[in-house]
Parts: C-alpha cells; sequence; structure tokens
C-alpha cells in the first residue's frame, strides 16, 4: 500500500502548485506553500518506510545484520524539512501582515508595485 | 529604397561645377538692381517728401545756420535700415536720389553704410529778389520732360510770386485739397465748403509738388 | 588523516562556515540595542561580523595553494564519521578546486560588502540584526559551495533564502520591499521544495547523500527516477540563480534590499544558484549526455542574456535596472566560466548605486543626474564596473567575454551546430546593448544636469567607497592579467568541475570514470599588458602635444560676461534644468522592438501568481525535456 | 643586448607615433577627408573646399578657446577626445598592410570590434560630461547606432573567421594578422563567393561607424546642434574632428586589409601606397557618393535598416561560409 | 611658425553660427543661397556650425525682438575668442521697418560689438560673401592679437 502514499504526496505537491498559482489571497498562497511542503515531507517518510520494520532505535551492541528497521535518514530530514517548513510559514504570515498593513489588502493581484 | 540621384551624382562629378566664383570674378547684379543710394544733393530742394515716405526711417537731415543765414542742408541716408525700396526715388520730385546696382555695402567703421550729401538752402527773403538756388539748377541738371511741369501751365490769370513758392489761380481752382494732402511741409491749407487756400509761407520749401498734383493746374510757381 | 594538528589547512572550510555561524551568533546574542555612535550604529557588532567574513576569507586564500596549484581535493569528515561498508556516513565537506573558486568569489563579496555595509547602513534602525542575517546569509552560501552531502546542499540554500528573503525586506518602508520579499519567498520556497524532492529523489534510488559517492553510483544505473531528479534539482537551483524564467524575482529583490545586500543577492546568491547547477551538470549526471545537457544549459544562458538585457534598457529605476543586468551576465555565466567577474563587477555596481542611494535617498533614473560633480571617485568606480560588465577592453569583463566568444564559436564549427553560432551572435549583441544600458545610466545618473535638491550631495563616506575601491581594483588587476587569473583560479576550476574522477576517488570512492583531460584552445589573440602599453604610449603622447599646444585655452577669454559664457547652450535660453535620461533614452532602438517591448511589459505582471505559475511551467518543462531529450 | 633593446623600443616608438601610428593617421586621415569633401562637393555639382580643408580647420580649432561649461564634468569633458584619439590609432596600429602590421599577434578581429566601441564611448561620455541636453539626445542616437552596426559586423567577422579557418584547415580562424597571411597567400578574399555579400555588407556599415551620411542622425547639427559635440569647442573639438578623419582611415583600411589583402607587390612602401589608394577608392564609393545621393535617415530608420538589410547581406554570406562556399 | 599657421588657418575656414533674432525669413533664404552651389562659399571654407561653441562667426539676422534679445546676447557669449558678430540686413542695425515698436530691441551695436554689417534687405549673396570676407580678415586680425 506504499503506493497509496506516493499518490498522496504527489496530490498534495500538485495540490499545493495548484493553490499557489490560481488563488488570488496572500494567506491562501501561503497555506499553498504548506501544503506542497507536507506532500514532500510525506514523500520523504515513504521512500524511508519498510514495511513490518522496527523503529531505529538500538543500542549499538543490538546493531546486527539481522536488524530490520525503517530506514532513518529521512526521518531525520522530515525533521529538519518541518522545521524548514514551519519557519517558512511564519516568515511568509509575518510578510503577509505587514503587507496588509501597507497595502490594505490581501489580494495579490493589487499587490504589484513591482513589475516589467 | 530608390535613390533617384545616382545618375546626377556621377554625370554631376564630370560636368563642370556651376559655381559663381565671386569674390575672384566680377558679378554684376541684375539691371534692374536697387543697390547703394545715390545722392544729388545739388539738385535737392529739401522738401523732406522722402523722409515722409520712407518706410524704414532710413533718412535724416540736419541743418545748421551759416553766416549768411542761410541753411546748410545735409541729408544722410542710411543704407543699414534702408528696404531699398525705391520709395524715396520715386516720390523725389527733382530726381536726387538714386538707387544704383552696385551691392557692395558693408559696414565695418561707423559711418560706413551712411550716403550723405550737404547742401545750402538759401534763406528765404520776404521780397525775393531771386529764384532760390535750388529750384534754378533743377532744369540744368536734369535733362528731360520731367522740370517742365511746373513751368508750362503758367497762365495769366496769376502771377507767379517769384520766389518760387506757390499761387493759386482761384478761377481754376476747385479746392480738391490734393495740394495739401501731398505738400511734403504741410504749408498748404485748404478748405472745401469755406473755399480757401492759404499758404503758410514760413513752412513752404518751394518743391513745386502742388503744381505737379494738380489736377486743374491752377497753381503756378 | 591526521587532524591533530588544529592549523593544519584540512580544518580550513569548517573554519570558513563556522567563524561566520560563529558570528551570527554572537550578533545575537548580543542583543539589538543600537550602538549611540550615529557613524555606526550596529557598534561592535559591526567590526565582528567585519571580524568574521575576513577571518572566512583568510582561511579560503590559505587554501589556494594546495586546491588551486597543487590540485589537491580537500575532504573533511565531520566528527572524523567517514565511509563505513562503502557507504559515506558521516558528513562531509568536500574542497575542490571548483568549489574553492566559488567559495573565494563568495567570501570576497561578502567581505567587501561587510566593509561597505558599515557607514552604509546608519540611517537605518535594528542594525544589529542586520548583520545576524548578514554573517547567517555568507555562511549559508558558504557552507552550500564547500559541502559535500547534497542534503546539506538543501538546508544551507533554505539557510539562505531565509535570510535574504529578510534581508530584502529589511527596509520595510522602501517602496515595493516586503512585496519583493514575498514573491521571492513563495518561488524560492517553490524551488527550495524542488530541491528537497530531487534530494529525495536521488535517495531512494542510491541510498547515500554524500556527492562523491552519487556521482560515483549514478553512472550506468540512469533511469527515469534520475532524470526526473534532474529536473526537479535544475528547476530547484535555477530559482536561486534566478534565471529564466526566475528573472522578476531578482530584479524585484534587488531594487528593493539594501545595496550590501543586492552585491550579496547578485554576486553570491546566485553564484550559489550557478554552482549547483555545474555541480549537478558536470559531476552527478556528467554520463546523461553532457552535450544535450550543455546544449540546455547554453539555450537557457543565451535567453536569459537576451531577455534580461532588453528588460533592463526599459527600466527606469537604477536598481531593477542592475539587477536585470546581474541576469542578463548570468546567462554568460551559464554559458562559461565569467563567474568570477560577474561577482566582481556586479559587487561593484551595485555598491555604487548604494551609494547614490545613501546619498539622495533615490534609484529613479528620471530623477537624478550630474552627480559626478558631486561624487567624483564614485564616477569613476562606477565607471570602471560599467566598462567591465560592458566588455571595454582592458577591463576583466572584456577577456572573460573574449573567451566566451572564441568558446562558442569554436564549439559551433567543432560540433556543427548552428545553435552555438546563434549564442555567440547573441552574446556579441547582447554585450553592446548592456553597454548602451550603462551608458542609458551614466547619462541618467551621474553625467548631464545636477537637480536642485542634489545641489548638497556629498561624495560617500571612505569606508563605503574603501569598498568599491577593493572590487574596482580586482577588476582591473584580472582584466589586464586574463592569463594569470586563468591559470590561477579559473583553469583549476574548469579542470575539476570536468574530472570527476579525481574528486570520487580523493573522497575515498571507487569509480570507473577516467580523469579528463581539458585544455583550453584559443582561436585568438588577445594581450591586454601590451595593448594597454600602446594605448598609454598614444594617450601620453597626444596628452603631451594637447598640454603643450595650451588644449585647455581657458585663460584666453575676453568676454565680460563670463557667467553666460559657461553657461550650458540651450539655444540662448537661460540655464534651466533639462536633463535627457531615463528609460527612454535608446528610442530608436525601443521603437522597431515595440511589440516585443509590450508584450515583455504585459508578461512581467508582476503577481506572484503568476511567478509561480511560470515556475510550474519551467518545472514541467524541464521534466518534458529531460525525458526527452537524455 | 642593451641597444638592441633600446634599438627595439626605438622601433616600436616609431611605429606608434610615426608610421602607422599618429602621424600616418593624421596625415591621411585627414587627406581622406579632404578628398571625401571634395568629391561631395563635386558631385553636387560645386567647386567644394580644397583638399587641404581639413587641416585648416583642424589649425583653426587648436588657436580658438576651449570652453568648459560650468555643468560639464570638467576632467572627463577635456580627456574624451584624447582617449578615443588614442585608442583609434592603436586600432591603426593593428591593421595590417598586406601581411605587415606594426603589432602582428597582438590582437584579432574580435578585439578589433570591441576596440572600435571605445572612440564612440569615449565621444559619448564626453557627450554625457558636457551635461548639454542636445549632447544627451545625441549620444542616444550614436549609442543606438552602434547597436545596429554591431549586429551586421558581428556576423561580417564571423564568416571571415569561418572563410579562413576553412581554408587553413583550422576550421576557425580569428587572427587578424593571419587573416592577412592567408590572402597574402591565396589571393584576396573577396573573390570567394561568400565574401562578395560580406563585403557589401562591410561597406554599407562604414557609413554608420563612421557617423557620415546618411547615418549621421548622432550629429544632426541643423537639428540637434552637433548633438554630442555640441559644447565642445577649440582643441577638443579639433581632435574629434581628427578622430573622425582617422576614423574613416580606419574603417576604410580594415574593408582593405579584409577584403583586398591580397593586393599588392610585396615591398611594404609601394604596398602602403596601393593600400591607401584602395582606401581612398573606398571613402569615395562607401562615403562621398552615399552622403551625395542620399538624405539623413531618422534614427530608427537606421537601426531597421542595418538590422533587416544589412545584417540579412552578412547573413546569407555567413550561411554561405558555414557551407564552405 | 605655429602660430602664424594658425592665422593662416583661422582666415582658411570660418565657421558661421546663425541667429534668426525675429526675421522676416529673406536674410536667412539669402545665407542658404550662399551655401548652394552657385555661391557654394564651401570653397572658401565656410560652413554652417551647428552649435556655437564650434562657430567663429555669429550671423545676426532680424531685427532682435525684445525676446529674442536675451537669446541673441547669451548666444553670441557662448562664442569662443577669437569671435566676430556681423549683423545682416537692415534689421539688426537699425531695426529697419519695425524701427520704433515697443517690441523690437535694434540696433543690435547697442548691446554688443558688432564687427561687420552687411547691409541689403535681403543683402545678394555675393554682398554676404563680401561681408564674410572682411570678417574673416577682422578674425584674423583678432587671433594674431591674441
Amino acid at each position: 500500500m506504499i503506493q497509496f502514499n506516493y499518490i498522496c504526496s504527489f496530490f498534495l505537491i500538485v495540490l499545493g502548485f495548484y493553490t499557489i498559482v490560481t488563488k488570488y489571497n496572500l494567506v491562501k498562497t501561503v497555506i499553498g506553500m504548506s501544503v506542497m511542503d507536507y506532500g514532500v515531507n510525506l514523500l520523504i517518510i515513504s521512500i524511508g518506510y519498510n514495511p513490518g520494520g522496527t523503529a531505529p532505535i538500538f543500542t549499538a551492541g543490538e546493531l546486527t545484520r539481522a536488524s530490520y528497521f525503517v530506514d532513518p535518514i529521512p526521518q531525520a530530514l522530515t525533521l529538519t524539512s518541518i522545521v524548514i517548513g514551519a519557519c517558512v510559514t511564519a516568515m511568509s504570515m509575518s510578510l503577509v501582515i505587514r503587507m496588509h498593513e501597507s497595502y490594505g489588502t490581501l489580494d495579490t493581484r493589487e499587490i504589484r508595485r513591482l513589475r516589467g | 529604397m530608390d535613390f533617384p540621384f545616382v545618375k546626377e551624382a556621377v554625370s554631376k562629378l564630370f560636368s563642370k561645377p556651376s559655381c559663381n566664383m565671386y569674390p575672384f570674378v566680377e558679378s554684376p547684379a541684375a539691371p534692374n538692381y536697387r543697390g547703394r543710394i545715390v545722392f544729388h544733393p545739388e539738385t535737392c530742394i529739401n522738401c523732406n517728401m522722402c523722409e515722409r515716405v520712407c518706410a524704414g526711417g532710413a533718412i535724416t537731415h540736419t541743418s545748421v545756420k551759416n553766416e549768411d543765414g542761410d541753411d546748410v542742408v545735409t541729408r544722410s541716408f542710411d543704407l543699414g535700415s534702408c528696404t531699398f525700396c525705391n520709395t524715396c526715388a520715386d516720390f523725389c520730385t527733382r530726381h536726387s536720389i538714386e538707387l544704383t546696382t552696385d551691392y557692395h555695402m558693408i559696414g565695418i567703421e561707423e559711418g560706413d553704410l551712411i550716403v550723405s550729401g550737404t547742401f545750402v538752402k538759401k534763406a528765404i527773403k520776404k521780397p525775393a529778389p531771386k529764384p532760390a538756388a535750388a529750384p534754378a539748377a533743377a532744369p540744368a541738371k536734369k535733362e528731360g520732360a520731367a522740370p517742365a511741369a511746373p513751368e508750362a501751365p503758367a497762365a495769366p490769370a496769376v502771377q507767379p510770386r517769384g520766389d518760387g513758392k506757390p499761387a493759386q489761380d482761384p478761377s481754376k481752382c476747385v479746392y480738391c485739397t490734393i495740394c495739401a494732402r501731398k505738400c511734403p511741409g504741410e504749408a498748404l491749407t485748404v478748405d472745401r465748403k469755406e473755399k480757401i487756400w492759404k499758404l503758410d509761407e514760413d513752412k513752404c520749401v518751394a518743391c513745386g509738388t502742388c503744381a505737379d498734383v494738380c489736377p486743374k493746374n491752377a497753381i503756378v510757381l | 588523516m591526521n587532524f591533530a594538528n588544529m592549523t593544519d589547512y584540512h580544518h580550513f572550510p569548517i573554519y570558513a562556515i563556522m567563524v561566520l555561524f560563529l558570528g551570527a551568533f554572537i550578533i545575537a546574542a548580543s542583543g539589538g540595542k543600537p550602538s549611540k555612535n550615529p557613524n555606526n550604529p550596529a557598534g561592535f557588532r559591526a567590526w565582528i561580523a567585519l571580524i568574521a567574513t575576513a577571518a572566512s576569507l583568510c582561511f579560503l586564500i590559505a587554501l589556494i595553494r594546495p586546491v588551486m596549484l597543487g590540485g589537491e581535493v580537500i575532504a573533511y569528515w565531520m566528527g572524523s564519521r567517514g565511509i563505513s561498508g562503502g557507504y559515506a556516513i558521516g558528513i562531509a565537506l568536500e574542497v575542490d578546486a571548483l568549489s574553492l573558486f566559488f567559495a573565494l568569489l563568495i567570501a570576497t563579496a561578502v567581505f567587501v560588502s561587510a566593509v561597505y555595509s558599515i557607514r552604509y547602513m546608519v540611517h537605518d534602525d535594528c542594525v544589529p540584526q542586520y548583520y545576524v542575517l548578514y554573517c547567517l546569509l555568507a555562511g549559508g552560501v558558504l557552507g552550500l559551495v564547500l559541502s559535500g552531502d547534497i542534503f546539506n546542499m538543501f538546508v544551507m540554500v533554505e539557510i539562505l533564502t531565509f535570510a535574504a528573503v529578510a534581508l530584502t525586506a529589511f527596509r520595510t518602508k522602501v517602496y515595493g520591499a516586503l512585496e519583493a520579499a514575498f514573491k521571492y519567498l513563495v518561488v524560492g520556497c517553490m524551488g527550495s521544495t524542488a530541491i528537497l524532492t530531487g534530494v529525495i529523489m536521488l535517495y531512494a534510488q542510491y541510498h547515500t547523500l554524500n556527492l562523491a559517492q552519487l556521482a560515483s553510483l549514478i553512472p550506468g544505473t540512469m533511469n527515469n527516477a534520475t532524470k526526473l531528479a534532474f529536473a526537479f534539482l535544475y528547476i530547484g537551483f535555477s530559482t536561486k540563480a534566478f534565471i529564466v524564467p526566475f528573472h522578476p524575482l531578482a530584479a524585484d529583490a534587488h531594487g528593493a534590499a539594501p545595496a550590501s545586500i543586492s552585491v550579496l543577492i547578485s554576486g553570491v546568491l546566485t553564484k550559489s544558484g550557478i554552482y549547483g547547477i555545474m555541480r549537478l551538470t558536470y559531476f552527478l549526471f556528467q554520463t546523461m549526455g553532457l552535450g544535450r545537457m550543455q546544449f540546455m544549459l547554453v539555450f537557457i544562458g543565451s535567453v536569459s542574456m537576451f531577455v534580461c538585457v532588453t528588460m533592463a534598457l526599459a527600466q527606469h529605476d537604477f536598481k531593477r535596472l542592475l539587477a536585470y543586468h546581474s541576469i542578463s551576465q548570468i546567462g554568460y555565466v551559464l554559458a562559461a566560466y565569467h563567474a568570477m567577474n560577474h561577482t566582481l563587477f556586479k559587487g561593484l555596481l551595485f555598491l555604487a548605486a548604494g551609494a547614490v542611494l545613501h546619498e539622495t535617498g533615490t534609484t529613479d533614473l528620471g530623477k537624478l543626474g550630474g552627480l559626478s560633480k558631486k561624487m567624483p571617485h564614485t564616477t569613476v568606480l562606477f565607471l570602471i564596473g560599467a566598462f567591465s560588465i560592458s566588455g571595454v577592453p582592458p577591463f576583466n569583463g572584456f577577456a572573460s567575454k573574449w573567451m566566451i566568444y572564441q568558446a562558442s564559436y569554436q564549439k559551433a564549427v567543432d560540433t556543427g551546430n548552428i545553435g552555438f553560432l546563434l549564442v555567440t551572435v547573441i552574446a556579441l549583441v547582447t554585450s553592446t546593448l548592456t553597454l548602451a544600458s550603462f551608458v542609458k545610466v551614466s547619462q541618467s545618473v551621474f553625467f548631464g544636469q545636477l537637480p536642485k535638491e542634489y545641489e548638497n550631495v556629498k561624495e560617500v563616506p571612505f569606508g563605503m567607497r574603501l569598498a568599491m575601491g577593493i572590487l574596482a581594483a580586482l577588476c582591473v588587476v584580472t582584466g589586464l592579467f586574463p592569463k594569470s587569473v586563468t591559470a590561477l583560479l579559473t583553469e583549476p576550476a574548469a579542470k575539476a568541475a570536468a574530472n570527476v574522477g579525481s574528486y570520487i576517488t580523493s573522497m575515498g570512492f571507487k569509480t570507473s570514470l577516467p580523469a579528463v583531460e581539458v585544455s583550453f584552445v584559443e582561436a585568438g589573440v588577445w594581450e591586454p599588458i601590451n595593448w594597454l602599453l600602446i594605448l598609454c604610449i598614444a594617450l601620453l603622447a597626444v596628452t603631451i602635444v594637447a598640454v603643450a599646444g595650451k588644449y585647455d585655452r581657458v585663460s584666453e577669454t575676453t568676454s565680460e560676461n563670463v557667467e553666460t559664457k559657461y553657461q550650458l547652450f540651450y539655444g540662448g535660453e537661460e540655464n534651466v534644468y533639462s536633463q535627457v535620461g531615463g528609460g527612454d533614452l535608446f528610442w530608436g532602438f525601443k521603437h522597431n522592438w515595440r511589440h516585443y517591448f509590450d508584450f515583455m511589459h504585459k508578461l512581467h505582471s508582476g503577481v506572484v501568481n503568476d511567478y509561480a505559475l511560470w515556475a510550474v511551467v519551467a518545472l514541467a518543462l524541464a521534466i518534458v525535456y529531460m525525458m526527452i531529450a537524455l | 643586448m642593451t641597444a638592441s633593446i633600446f634599438l627595439n623600443g626605438l622601433q616600436y616608438l616609431g611605429y606608434i607615433l610615426i608610421f602607422p601610428g599618429f602621424l600616418f593617421c593624421f596625415l591621411c586621415g585627414m587627406l581622406l577627408t579632404g578628398i571625401d569633401r571634395k568629391l561631395v562637393a563635386r558631385m553636387q555639382k560645386r567647386v567644394g573646399p580644397p583638399i587641404l580643408q581639413p587641416f585648416y580647420d583642424f589649425f583653426k580649432l587648436c588657436g580658438k578657446e576651449t570652453i568648459v561649461p560650468a555643468a560639464a564634468s570638467r576632467t572627463t569633458f577635456l580627456m574624451a577626445p584624447l582617449v578615443g584619439l588614442a585608442a583609434l590609432v592603436v586600432i591603426q596600429l593593428f591593421i595590417p598592410i598586406r601581411g605587415f602590421s606594426a603589432f602582428s599577434g597582438m590582437a584579432d578581429i574580435i578585439v578589433i570590434l570591441y576596440l572600435l566601441l571605445i572612440p564612440a564611448l569615449a565621444a559619448i561620455l564626453g557627450a554625457a560630461a558636457s551635461g548639454s541636453p542636445y549632447a544627451g539626445v545625441g549620444l542616444s542616437r550614436e549609442m543606438v547606432t552602434i547597436i545596429a552596426c554591431e549586429l551586421p559586423l558581428v556576423l561580417v567577422l564571423l564568416a571571415i573567421a569561418k572563410t579562413v579557418g576553412n581554408a587553413m584547415g583550422t576550421g576557425l580562424c580569428f587572427s587578424l594578422s593571419e587573416i592577412a597571411r592567408y590572402q597574402v597567400e591565396n589571393g584576396s578574399l573577396i573573390t570567394k563567393l561568400s565574401m562578395i555579400p560580406a563585403a557589401v555588407a562591410f561597406a554599407m556599415v562604414i557609413p554608420g561607424e563612421t557617423g557620415s551620411h546618411p547615418f549621421d542622425t548622432a550629429e544632426a547639427e541643423t537639428e540637434i546642434c552637433e548633438g554630442m559635440h555640441a559644447e565642445y569647442s577649440g582643441a577638443p573639438l579639433a581632435v574629434f574632428k581628427l578622430s573622425h578623419a582617422v576614423k574613416v582611415l580606419t574603417m576604410t583600411s580594415l574593408f582593405v586589409a579584409l577584403f583586398f589583402g591580397g593586393v599588392g607587390t610585396g615591398i611594404t612602401a609601394i604596398d602602403g601606397v596601393i593600400v591607401f589608394a584602395l582606401c581612398v577608392v573606398a571613402t569615395a564609393l562607401f562615403i562621398s557618393f552615399v552622403h551625395a545621393v542620399t538624405a539623413r535617415l531618422k534614427i530608427e530608420q537606421v537601426f531597421k535598416y542595418y538590422w533587416t538589410v544589412v545584417s540579412g547581406l552578412a547573413l546569407i554570406s555567413l550561411v554561405l561560409a558555414w557551407y564552405g562556399l | 611658425m605655429f602660430k602664424n599657421l594658425i592665422a593662416e588657418s583661422t582666415a582658411k575656414s570660418p565657421w558661421l553660427f546663425h541667429i534668426n533674432s525675429g526675421s522676416c525669413n529673406g536674410c536667412d533664404i539669402e545665407l542658404v543661397a550662399v551655401l548652394t552651389p552657385r555661391y557654394d562659399v564651401e570653397r572658401l571654407g565656410f560652413k554652417l556650425a551647428g552649435s556655437p561653441r564650434q562657430a567663429d562667426i555669429v550671423v545676426v539676422t532680424g531685427p532682435v525682438t525684445k525676446l529674442s534679445l536675451d537669446r541673441v546676447l547669451r548666444t553670441i557669449d557662448q562664442v569662443p575668442d577669437p569671435k566676430c558678430v556681423v549683423t545682416m540686413g537692415s534689421c539688426p542695425q537699425s531695426g529697419n521697418v519695425f524701427k520704433g515698436s515697443y517690441s523690437v530691441c535694434a540696433p543690435l551695436s547697442k548691446y554688443v560689438h558688432v564687427d561687420v554689417d552687411i547691409a541689403g534687405c535681403a543683402p545678394k549673396p555675393e554682398a554676404i560673401i563680401d561681408g564674410l570676407a572682411k570678417a574673416t580678415e577682422i578674425l584674423k586680425t583678432k587671433r594674431g592679437q591674441m
């Protein structure tokens, strides 16, 4: 059933892209970015998943050739990615708040002083 | 794109230039060209008609009394203010002004462009013993029909005054006021209603214009 | 490897990175209270940042001898955890000539910009925080280029994107700063996500994140997933390099950011993207068919060159114009090794723009003018930068562009591919257009009439001039000694880029890739020193004659009205302000291209959704190209 | 040893100052402009100025007062003409005269392409430094003219590089001295089919590069007061006039060197005369004649003309060269 | 010797700058006529310059209207030395038929030193050539004195 994970993550990423491209509200854009991030996180976690594997927590003595566990590296990567995603969301939300203060709107079609 | 001048340019390259090589070769002006003014002071009667008709205000005169009490008149033409329209020459009854074909009119020093002439205008004596110098000189200078006008129509009805100033023949005069309008010195006053013809002798310069213009030849000099 | 000695140069790469992060930490820990000194509101924190960047630069310079000249590849395993069972377990720094080349550029730009910042940022508040972000940005980029681990590259990309976005929005009062930062954040985030996706796809295939190991594993095991990964990585790094179609972000970000940060965005951030793309094409995916890939890069480069230079011609703002030029030059960088010169002259130009902004408070080309009388040094420095970027002979831009023309035409002839010929032509024409737009800038900003409100403008402080002077001197020197510079820096970097085998083996992995011999064939000749010598003799001769012949006969004036005499001639009018400049200076050119310009203007709509759409489309196209062509 | 270095130095100094350098440029350039002015006058059915007229103009201007406007940036304003002139003279040094080149092997055609920008750039900067709005308009037009000329010039030079490279078997040849040597050995390039459109295109570029009719929009004295030179007077203006003269010489001799490099006898002195005669012919045809038969174009027409007609010709030549014709 | 050369050259290459200070265009047409193939003053080295900075001889036509006076004087000031001011036609010398008008400031000689007056309304091209030749001589003298 791991394919379902891949399809889901693909769907999430595309949904994120779709939201960013088509929604003209800044908050929705930020949501789209988060959704896209979650899709990638799901993809990473799924890649490291081994059906039936245990958690990769061992002491040095327990680690043998026969140990069967999920790949720990993607989990570490996901952790990093989640942290980064949270930072990005926080940052973009703070920018959105400041933009709403100075532009008085959240419509991207009106926030286009820089163009050409 | 087309270049209509290609043929032109090539053919001109090998033909003689059409330049007027002026400073090296003299280049006479056209016969009727109106250039530098020549003034003949000896015929001038100081009627100032030229000054009145000059559009550019180029003609001026100064007069100084000499010891005999005569006026020494200097008439000057400022070429730098002249439009070379020839009106002064046209209006000059004595033909003292002439526009020549000379076009070399370059002023560097002050006065280079001033054409002037000086003549003596005899003071008017009340009982005039003889005609004024200027009208007398005129026929001698000008050989032609022009001076004939003042002399020919002298009618017996009224005697000439002898000092060159006009006298009216009331029998012929119709008080049309042409003479008054044409008088350069504004010496004549004519009233059509009252039938008055009056001459201010102090203003009259004895130019003869009135006699020239009179349609009825009612003025004698 | 012996790590007993702490001054062993093998430690230097990590020192170079850590010193910057440490600087960021100390500045952040010292609190945000501004100092009382009006000339340096950040107080000692500015000096910390300066020392950190200088130290980092010194560490990297010390590496020139072993890496550039000795040809060594430094492999540094964090915590001495190296390879176990044929797999890289630890996190590695790998410094070969290519990495060091970029690292040196970055460290130089960062150092110069730090020197500049001290006096430049006096008008701002929250300057201590500025230095925190500054050091983070510098450390992030340096970490990216020195890293030997692809996931670390991603982390560093995120750090630098984050710092760069924050710095872009740093002057929140500046027109459009928030907007620019947000656009950059959205598209940059999409790029980072693409990088992460690419990384994870590679990991899923090869179960390693080490660059060298990936390089040794990928050849021969090419499949669609690898191609997909490459497409994702390529798009991710091109958002960092701002190449077409991501150039509007660069224009926005450069225009809004403080000039010292524009230098970093242009000279450092874009280089990180370029570095990423180079690493990918030449290292990981070399066996995918280098020719096709090069063709794609060169194509994108040419499009970037031309589109951005024409966009620059239409700009009304000094910094936006420079931003578009920056990307236009990145096009050259993609096509060949133009990177070093790009960092130098672009940095110089942005610093000059910053100097103008610092003194006058605007960068609008239509409002400025005649500053050369008030700011002569800045003008000279700007002109050096402008000549360099337009490739006027004795300066460095010419040397590298000249190599580009030779190389691309040689390539066209060798491969018989007429596309490369087109590249040569586009590159040459673009260079003239670049010159045109810098003529526009010099006419609009530095020459012409001085507006009334700038009567009291002064020359910028010495610190800022010093920073510009360093870059200008480097521009001149690298232009005059192109062969030495090539031998010292560029050639090792180029060789290292092509020579994957030794990179892999020095990391302790096995590879079947043969060592590639890179040779530089020059079809033409160019000896700048001799040329300059002749020019100098000629100029000297002319000048002597001129001076002896009282060339400047000002003393002989006989006019009473000296004032009116030395006024400008306006058809006799009084001296009114009448400056010819601004965006429409090259009407004759733009009129013929008006449909193109109208189209481009509509295309660059400024709506963030459109830019995101471009990113998605670019990703889709990249995937399609990879699947079909490779 | 020291003596030979000294002599070598003296020889090079002589090159720079006398033969292909300053004195030669000064005399020949001025003479060419004089001939040009005379010929144009004759084609317009005028007598025209004496052939030595440019010399008179030059010396007269040298004796005039130099006015540096108060609004101008003094150093740039005064140095710009000198830099432009020096750069032009240096280009002249690189152009071979039938195999003889004072500084052979120091530059190739791409360098020449860029060096040709320097005099124009110097003029532009000087104009910008003068602060005059007329100069502003003039420099904008000059820049557009440069952009316009650049594309055909690039295409022509690439075609030459390919043609010579094909013939020499190296595939490519950028070096000027190599091109000259090839022509001396194998006859002029004009004899090749692919080079004929290139020569025509290059000839069309000459009036644009030298800023003569009908492409003199940048210096349109009747509309924008001499454009770039609006504020120049006295000796700096004289130097600009001289630069223009030298540029005529440079462009025509480059044309001769690139397309008629095989003409000559092998004796440098005689070849110099022959080359100069060819330069005169080129000037007469491409500058004087064109001047006489055309009227000034608008700047956007200049651009269009160069990027369509002339570039088209150059492109044909490049395609022909590509297929080895 | 060099000084001599410059003085000689000055006489052989005088460049004109033409100012129209409200002229009726009669004189302007004649001045242009002087440049046509018929008279071709270029054979004497004359040339119309586009900017006063390059001129030796300033030719003023027109009655120097009040609005143009300032401009004329400024332009004449901006001509580098040695220079020569030539008035052409009657208007700038006296005002001609416009004399006495509230809007006419002629003669020009009230404001600047005028070297040569060319009389005529409009002057014949030959007269212009004469006048310019005189102006050239004056230029040469001035050059010699500098």
